[in-house]
Order: C-alpha cells, then sequence, then structure tokens
C-alpha cells in the first residue's frame, strides 16, 4: 500500500464511504447523542480514540494468534472480547489519570462498547485483508468520518429543536432520522472523487 | 400460559417494539430491509441469538461478578452470533452474501445487550426466554414492514416477485432511503399512538430512558427522573 | 495482597471459564458445519466459473504471476481435455474496484464474462451486471476491444453503458488484460 | 479431524485470551481504584439525590465530599431535614445539631384587588423579563410580585401553585425549603423562613406610606405602630419597611392585630409544626 493509496482509503473512508451515512455503522448513538453539539463532539472524540486502539488489538489479535493457529472462524468471538476489554480497560485508566477528561469524554465510554462502528471496522478491515497501515489509516478515517457526521448531525438538531414549524408526530428522532437521509444523500454526492 | 408470560411476548412486540418505541438497533434496521426476505432472515438469526444468550444469561446471572459482567454478556452473545454465522455460511449461502457484514453485527447490536443487561440479568430462565422471543418478533416484525415498504418502493418486487407497475425510486433501496423510510414510520407510529388515545411513549432519544442506561456513565438522579415521566 | 491476589483469580478464572467453554463449544459446531461450509463455498465458486466457462466442470489454481489487474486463475478441463481459463480481474471503475471473471478458451478468444462485485453508482455503473451489457463480450475473438458510443461497427467494439462511460471502460480494460496476461503466460500451456 | 485442533485450540485460545483480559482487568480495577474516601459514596447514598442545591452545594455529590473534604456542617440539606442529618452525623461520627427545617414564604399580599395591575403586559411570560421593563414591574407597586410564575416553574418539588389572585401559593407539606424560589424571584419577595416563625410581615417595600396607599391596600406603610406595641420590641423598622426578628418574637400576635394594613400574617409556622413534629 503505497503513500497514495493510503491517502485515497483516507479521504475515501471519510467521505465516500462514510462509515455512519452509508455504511450504517454506529446508529444507535448517532442518534441518542446528537441532540447537543458538545456531547456529540464527547462523543465522536471518544469514538475515534477507541476505534483507531480497537482496530490495532483486533488486527494484531487476527494476525498473531488466529492466523496462525488458523482459528480464523472465531474472529467474532475474539474482536469483540478484545474490545470490551478494551473499553473497560480505559475507563478504568482514564477515570483514575484524568478525571477532568474522564467527566467529558468517559461517560460515552460504556456506550461504545456497543456501537456496532469499533467492530465494524475491525471486522471490515479484516475481510479488506488490509495490513496494519492500511488498517489504522481506515480506522482513523472511519472514526473521523463518525465525528464529522455526528457533529453536522448535531448541530443541524440544535437548530431543528428551537424552530416551533415541525409537526408534533414528527418532533425529536422522526426528523432526526430525516435529516441523517438528506445528510446522507448529500454524501453520496462524494462517490467518485476517488479515482 | 400463565397471563403475565402472555404480557412479556406482547410487551416485546407493541409497547416495547425495540425499533419503533425503543429506537435500538438501528443498524441492521437501517441496513438490511433493503428486501422483505433479508429483513426475514436479519429478523430471525437475531431472535435465535435473542433467545439463546437471554437463556443462558439468566442462567448464569447469579455467578456473574459485576466488574467483567459486560464482556461475559458479550463474550455469550458472540458464541451464539458465530453459530448463527456457520449456519447461514453453510445453508444459506445466499442470505449470507446479502447480509453481509451485518451478520457478525448481530453481536453488538444494542436489542439483544439491553435484553440481556435490563431483563435476562434480573429474571429467571422461562422469563427471560419469552423476553426473547417477544423481542425478537418485534424486531422481526418491524424489519418485515420496513423491509416491504423499502422493496415495493424501491425494488417494485415483494419477496423477489414483481408487484408493483410503476418505476420504482432506486434512492428508497439505497442508504438515504433506510433512514427516511425509518423516519416516516417512526413518525405515523407517534401519531397513530397519539391520537390512539395511548400515552405516546417518548421516543427513547435521551440516554435516560434508553434500557442501557444501566451501566451509562450517568448520575442516578437523571435517571430515576427520566422514569418517572 | 491476598485479597486483592484472590480477585485477580476469580475475575479472571470466571471470564476464563466462560471464554473456554465457549470456544470448546464453536470449535465442536465448527467442525460439523465445515463441510457444508466447504462445499456451499466451493459450488458458488464453481458456479460462477462455469457461468463464463460452460463446457468445463472442474477448475483447479493456477498461481497466477502478479500482475497488476490479474487476481487469479483457473485452468478450466472439460469432457474433451482443456476447456479454458478463468482469469479473475480487479479494474479500477468509478466508485471503487470492479472485480469480474474473464472465460478465455483455450485458443484466445473472450467466452464470457461475470461481474462479481462492484461499487459502481446505482443505475449508472451498476448496470454491468445487466446481461445487455455483459453479453455484448460473449465468443469475442478479435482483440483488443474497443469502447463505442452509440453503436457498435465492428465485432470488436463494445457500446458503452450510457452515462457510464468510465465503468464500461474500467470492464474493457479488465478484459483486455485478462487476454493479454493469457497470450503472455498461458498461451499453448495444456 | 485431529481432536487437538478441532476440540483444544479453541478451548485454549479462547480460554487464555478470556483469562488474560479478566485478569487484566481486576488489575486494572485495583491499580486505578480511584482513592474515594468510601464515607462520601455513604452519604451520598443517604441524601435524597434530588440535586436540589438547598445546601448551598452542586448537587448531593458535591455536598456529601463537601462533608468528608471540608468539614461542612451535616444538617445543611434542608430537603432531608432532621433525618438525614442524623444519619450523616452517624457517618462522619459527628453530633447532629439541632437543625430547624425552613420554608418558604410570599412576602407579599399585593394580589389582583388590592394592587390592580394598570399595565397590560404581553412581552415574555417571565418574572424576570418582566422586571426589566421601565418602572421595573407591569404592576403598580415596583416591590410586589409579578405573578408570571417563574418561581412556579423553578420549584422542583410542585410546591407553588399560581393562586387565581395573581400570587403564588406555597404548598407547606411539599415545600423542602431547597430555597430555588428564592433564588428565581427577580423582585426578592420569596424568603426561607424558620418552621417555627410565626409571625412574618407580608410586604417587601420600601416607600413611605401615602405612595404605598396609591398602588397597593395590603402594603406595609411603615406606621410604626407594629414596634411600638411588640412587647419585646423585636420589631425594627428598616427604611418603612417592619422587620420582625424570629429570634426574639414571643409570637403574641398583638402586632398583627395592631397594623392597619393587616399585612402582618400569623399562624403560618404553626400549621407546619404540628404536621413535621
Amino acid at each position: 500500500m503505497t503513500m497514495t493509496e493510503l491517502f485515497l482509503l483516507f479521504i475515501s473512508s471519510i467521505f465516500v464511504h462514510n462509515i455512519l451515512l452509508s455504511r450504517f455503522l454506529g446508529c444507535c448513538p448517532f442518534m441518542g447523542v446528537s441532540s447537543k453539539l458538545k456531547t456529540a463532539q464527547g462523543m465522536g472524540a471518544a469514538v475515534v480514540f477507541v476505534i483507531v486502539l480497537a482496530s490495532l488489538m483486533t488486527w494484531l489479535t487476527y494476525n498473531y494468534l488466529l492466523v496462525p493457529l488458523n482459528l480464523e472462524y472465531l474472529y467474532t468471538l475474539s474482536f469483540i472480547l478484545v474490545i470490551a476489554a478494551l473499553v473497560q480497560f480505559v475507563e478504568l485508566a482514564l477515570k483514575k489519570l484524568n478525571p477532568t477528561l474522564y467527566k467529558s469524554l468517559g461517560i460515552f465510554l460504556p456506550l461504545i462498547t456497543t456501537n456496532c462502528a469499533v467492530l465494524g471496522v475491525a471486522v471490515l478491515n479484516m475481510n479488506e485483508g488490509y495490513g496494519l497501515a492500511a488498517s489504522l489509516v481506515n480506522a482513523l478515517g472511519s472514526s473521523l468520518g463518525f465525528l464529522l457526521a455526528i457533529s453536522l448531525m448535531a448541530g443541524i438538531r440544535e437548530r431543528i429543536e428551537e424552530n416551533e414549524g415541525i409537526p408534533s408526530a414528527l418532533k425529536g428522532l422522526p426528523m432526526a432520522l430525516i435529516t441523517a437521509g438528506l445528510m446522507s444523500i448529500a454524501f453520496m454526492g462524494f462517490t467518485g472523487i476517488i479515482k | 400460559m400463565s397471563k403475565s408470560s402472555f404480557k412479556i411476548i406482547t410487551n416485546g412486540i407493541l409497547s416495547d417494539n425495540p425499533t419503533f418505541v425503543q429506537c435500538i438497533g438501528l443498524c441492521p434496521t437501517l441496513a438490511v430491509t433493503t428486501s422483505v426476505a433479508n429483513g426475514l432472515g436479519m429478523g430471525i438469526a437475531a431472535t435465535f441469538v435473542l433467545i439463546a444468550s437471554n437463556a443462558v444469561i439468566s442462567l448464569l446471572r447469579k455467578i456473574v461478578p459485576d466488574e467483567v459482567r459486560i464482556p461475559i454478556f458479550i463474550v455469550v452473545i458472540a458464541g451464539f452470533v458465530t453459530v448463527i454465522e456457520f449456519l447461514m455460511k453453510g445453508f444459506a449461502p445466499e442470505l449470507n452474501k446479502s447480509l453481509g457484514i451485518f451478520i457478525p453485527l448481530i453481536v453488538v447490536n444494542c436489542i439483544i445487550l439491553a435484553r440481556a443487561e435490563a431483563f435476562a440479568s434480573k429474571n429467571g430462565v422461562f422469563a427471560s426466554i419469552l423476553d426473547g422471543v417477544g423481542m425478537g418478533a418485534g424486531f422481526t416484525i418491524a424489519l418485515m414492514f420496513l423491509g416491504s415498504i423499502r422493496e415495493i418502493f424501491g425494488a417494485g418486487t415483494w419477496f423477489g416477485n414483481p408487484v408493483v407497475s410503476f418505476e420504482p425510486a432506486m434512492l428508497i433501496v439505497l442508504a438515504p432511503g433506510g433512514f427516511i423510510v425509518l423516519g416516516c414510520c417512526m413518525a405515523a407510529f407517534k401519531a397513530i399512538q397519539a391520537r390512539g388515545g395511548a400515552k405516546p411513549a417518548e421516543a427513547g432519544t435521551g440516554c435516560g430512558c434508553c434500557a442501557m442506561a444501566k451501566f451509562c456513565g450517568k448520575t442516578e438522579a437523571e435517571k430515576s427522573e427520566c422514569e418517572a415521566k | 495482597m491476598s485479597e486483592n491476589m484472590k480477585k485477580i483469580i476469580h475475575l479472571g478464572g470466571v471470564l476464563f471459564a466462560v471464554t473456554a467453554v465457549t470456544g470448546l463449544l464453536l470449535g465442536i459446531v465448527q467442525n460439523f458445519t465445515s463441510a457444508a461450509i466447504m462445499k456451499a463455498e466451493q459450488a458458488a465458486r464453481n458456479e460462477a466459473f462455469r457461468a463464463v466457462m460452460p463446457d468445463a466442470d472442474n477448475f483447479e489454481a493456477v498461481n497466477p504471476a502478479p500482475d497488476d489487474f490479474v487476481t487469479d486463475v483457473q485452468k478450466g478441463t472439460g469432457k474433451s481435455g482443456l476447456a479454458g481459463w478463468c482469469i479473475s480481474v480487479n479494474s479500477k471503475g468509478y466508485g471503487g474496484l470492479v472485480s469480474f471473471i474473464v472465460g478465455v478458451t483455450k485458443d484466445g478468444a473472450v467466452k464470457a464474462i461475470s461481474i462479481l462485485n462492484h461499487s459502481e453508482t446505482p443505475g449508472l455503473g451498476a448496470k454491468s451486471t445487466e446481461p445487455e451489457f455483459y453479453t455484448q463480450f460473449n465468443d469475442k475473438d478479435k482483440l483488443p476491444l474497443k469502447v463505442v458510443k452509440g453503436a457498435a461497427s465492428a465485432p470488436e467494439e463494445i457500446i458503452a453503458i450510457s452515462g457510464a462511460t468510465i465503468t464500461s471502460n474500467a470492464v474493457v480494460d479488465g478484459v483486455n488484460a485478462a487476454v493479454s496476461y493469457w497470450a503472455k503466460n498461458l498461451k499453448g500451456a495444456e | 479431524m485431529n481432536i487437538v485442533h478441532v476440540m483444544i485450540a479453541p478451548l485454549a485460545l479462547m480460554g487464555i485470551m478470556g483469562g488474560v483480559f479478566g485478569a487484566l482487568l481486576a488489575v486494572a480495577s485495583i491499580v486505578f481504584r480511584v482513592h474515594q474516601d468510601e464515607r462520601i459514596s455513604k452519604i451520598r447514598a443517604a441524601l435524597p439525590g434530588a440535586n436540589c442545591g438547598g445546601c448551598g452545594y452542586p448537587g448531593c455529590d458535591g455536598y456529601a465530599s463537601g462533608v468528608v473534604n471540608d468539614g461542612v456542617a451535616v444538617n445543611k440539606c434542608s430537603v432531608g431535614g432532621a433525618s438525614v442529618a442524623a444519619i450523616i452525623a452517624e457517618i462522619m461520627g459527628v453530633d447532629a445539631g439541632a437543625s430547624v427545617p425552613v420554608r418558604a414564604f410570599l412576602k407579599c399580599k399585593g394580589s389582583k384587588e388590592c394592587s390592580p395591575r394598570e399595565l397590560i403586559y404581553d412581552g415574555v411570560k417571565d418574572c424576570a423579563s418582566a422586571a426589566t421593563i421601565p418602572g421595573g414591574s407591569p404592576n403598580s407597586c415596583p416591590f410586589g410580585c409579578i405573578g408570571l410564575g417563574t418561581c412556579v416553574s423553578v420549584c422542583q418539588f410542585g410546591a407553588l401553585s399560581m393562586g387565581e389572585d395573581g400570587l403564588p401559593k406555597v404548598n407547606l407539606s411539599k415545600c423542602v425549603g431547597c430555597g430555588a424560589c428564592v433564588a428565581a424571584c427577580p423582585k426578592g419577595i420569596f424568603a426561607l423562613v424558620p418552621v417555627t416563625a410565626d409571625v412574618i410581615v407580608a410586604c417587601n417595600s420600601h416607600w413611605k406610606g401615602p405612595d404605598v396607599k396609591k398602588v397597593c391596600s395590603a402594603g406595609c406603610i411603615g406606621c410604626t405602630l407594629c414596634a411600638k406595641i411588640c412587647p419585646v420590641q423585636a420589631i425594627e423598622m428598616v427604611n418603612n419597611l417592619a422587620v420582625i426578628d424570629q429570634a426574639k418574637c414571643i409570637k403574641c400576635g398583638k402586632c398583627a392585630e395592631k397594623c392597619p394594613a393587616k399585612c402582618i400574617k400569623t399562624g403560618e409556622g404553626v400549621k407546619v409544626l404540628e404536621k413535621s413534629a
């Protein structure tokens, strides 16, 4: 994977194959946490941190534990075990080492364990057969895509809360879903920027 | 079947429908409902995993130390998901191909862990199994309902055989369609509930009402205040 | 320290037990289903190869020399011996890689092609999977192929999908690459 | 189909991974245990958890760590009252000390009949913004209650409700004395009054008599009669407004009878005392 290919992969995983808007990974927190911009960015930052770390750990697990013992079929079990343990470890470490960061970032950590995006990226890296560099670049790109999408969404939803024009049935989540649909159409415009 | 157990099942389908009321498990719901067959396949797979993991988790609930509660639940769920994956690969390859990455992702499907956390780790085996059946049925019905809407309008077919004459709107079957169709269905669901006099269950946007709130970092006061609503 | 040690052993032990038992069960289940999985995968692959090489019925892999287009080569032998080659190709389309198989007969003509997967724009590039595009490649012996718009005047011309010239070019380049690969390393092999 | 590969390998690998992670998490929970005085969590459990701030601390967590770390008085939780104070004292090994519960009291009788509303105010329905208009209040008496219910909306315990006479009513059984209404009222009409207080001046006006008479028939006109009649001199005139010192007051009620404007309320505290005693 040459440098240009890595860069193209980075750009495509942020915009073209945005993990939320075109791959549908990580929608539960995307809908739940995107009502306020500050919490959304906190969640996004926590997700970036966890996805990159998790992709590194899962890549090592797959290539140095599962493949040599040719137990590839255990990838689901081992990946999610690694991720759950990692998230719980990070939460404990963060609470002790940096309480202020824990206040803003840490409360999202338990939600991230069940976030489809983290395992999704890990499994995608495996399916595409990416090397270590490519896996990390894809992880970083996808998680930045997540941060971008959730921040945009939070910004829009904050404005939606104020205006009165929305019919009562659409208030809250239905409106958020339709907004996400329109954002997804916008992101479809990015296909093709990578030749 | 005693009255209360019947209630657990209907609770899973109607009043506590995971997709329309609790709004959890959105990832597969959006991605997989491009066709009814996919929706049905994912629904059945998720239901099997839900029932099996609920049963095992409620069996283990006494011996699980609290610090490692989440990893243990996840390992049990992952075990059953891998079993489903084997069965799918062996006996339903085309369904496996169309569902693709979303089979292993059943492990992190919020519904299953939420039910394990909120219900199975507190109730008996039989009640947990019933809850799994109820929630699974609710999820499957929601998936098939969305799947048929998207397939009829997006591809003009139903279960593969053509049904509609007009030119189907490709967008419905694509990524944005998922969001928009689910949004409209949820709005309709809320409107019907509102007009039907039943107090519209507040769609769980705040994390206070989410079944996963138990091990979320928020303080007790915020959550108790929301439950009281 | 013993109280902490007890806690470490307790937690480690419980998690060990649960994961070990799950691992064991999966091992057993995998053992029973692996035969079925192998068969299903083999069947799917063969069916894809047979689509492009109808008169061959078993295929064995030939380790391909590295090439930026060709990813896999299968030697198809039928009743009358060597029937042809199934060359899997990946070429850069509009939305990403388009991967397909090219059936090349033993005398170098393109028997047929079948698109495996792609991420082209739906409604445009995705039309490459529809018969009226890929059947144009059936039984093409005049090579290399060219993409034209509107109508094909000569046999080696392929009509591009309207609005998806990049995809059409990608497929034709892939086919030409497969044939040139065949000419380079597989010609005359028995 | 050797047994080792099929059965032992997955069992061993997953088992070892599970065991290692279990041990790792155990070590982490020990090494990273945040040193928190367990008394804080015990006190936090005893507190009602309404995070109302009545004790002057940011929520119950703030108060609990305050009690343990800064030695704050154990009876400041007005919501919990004496019972919670006793538990905390016992946790901290300190004596509870008398803590008299307080209740909110409206120092204004300027209802619609006594103080007619001249201006029609249709700005933002909130006392704080109504208090910013020139003249300080849409009502004739600038010290009086505006009546737009900010206090009602702020009260977490549903103890306040808007009366038809335009003044908020305090439901003494629900009021826990958290002081939210005192902070919210732009005119400072609400005051936290100890339950034992029985005689309280229900007016907030510092104008002289004639001006008060023009705007409100129930306002204190600063005639100082109550101060003179009081046998224990518990009443003091603070620029035309009578203020009763609850410590000295013997609750004889003479001032209430003497007051021409009838703006001294009696019998407020007694009802609550019987109930909560």
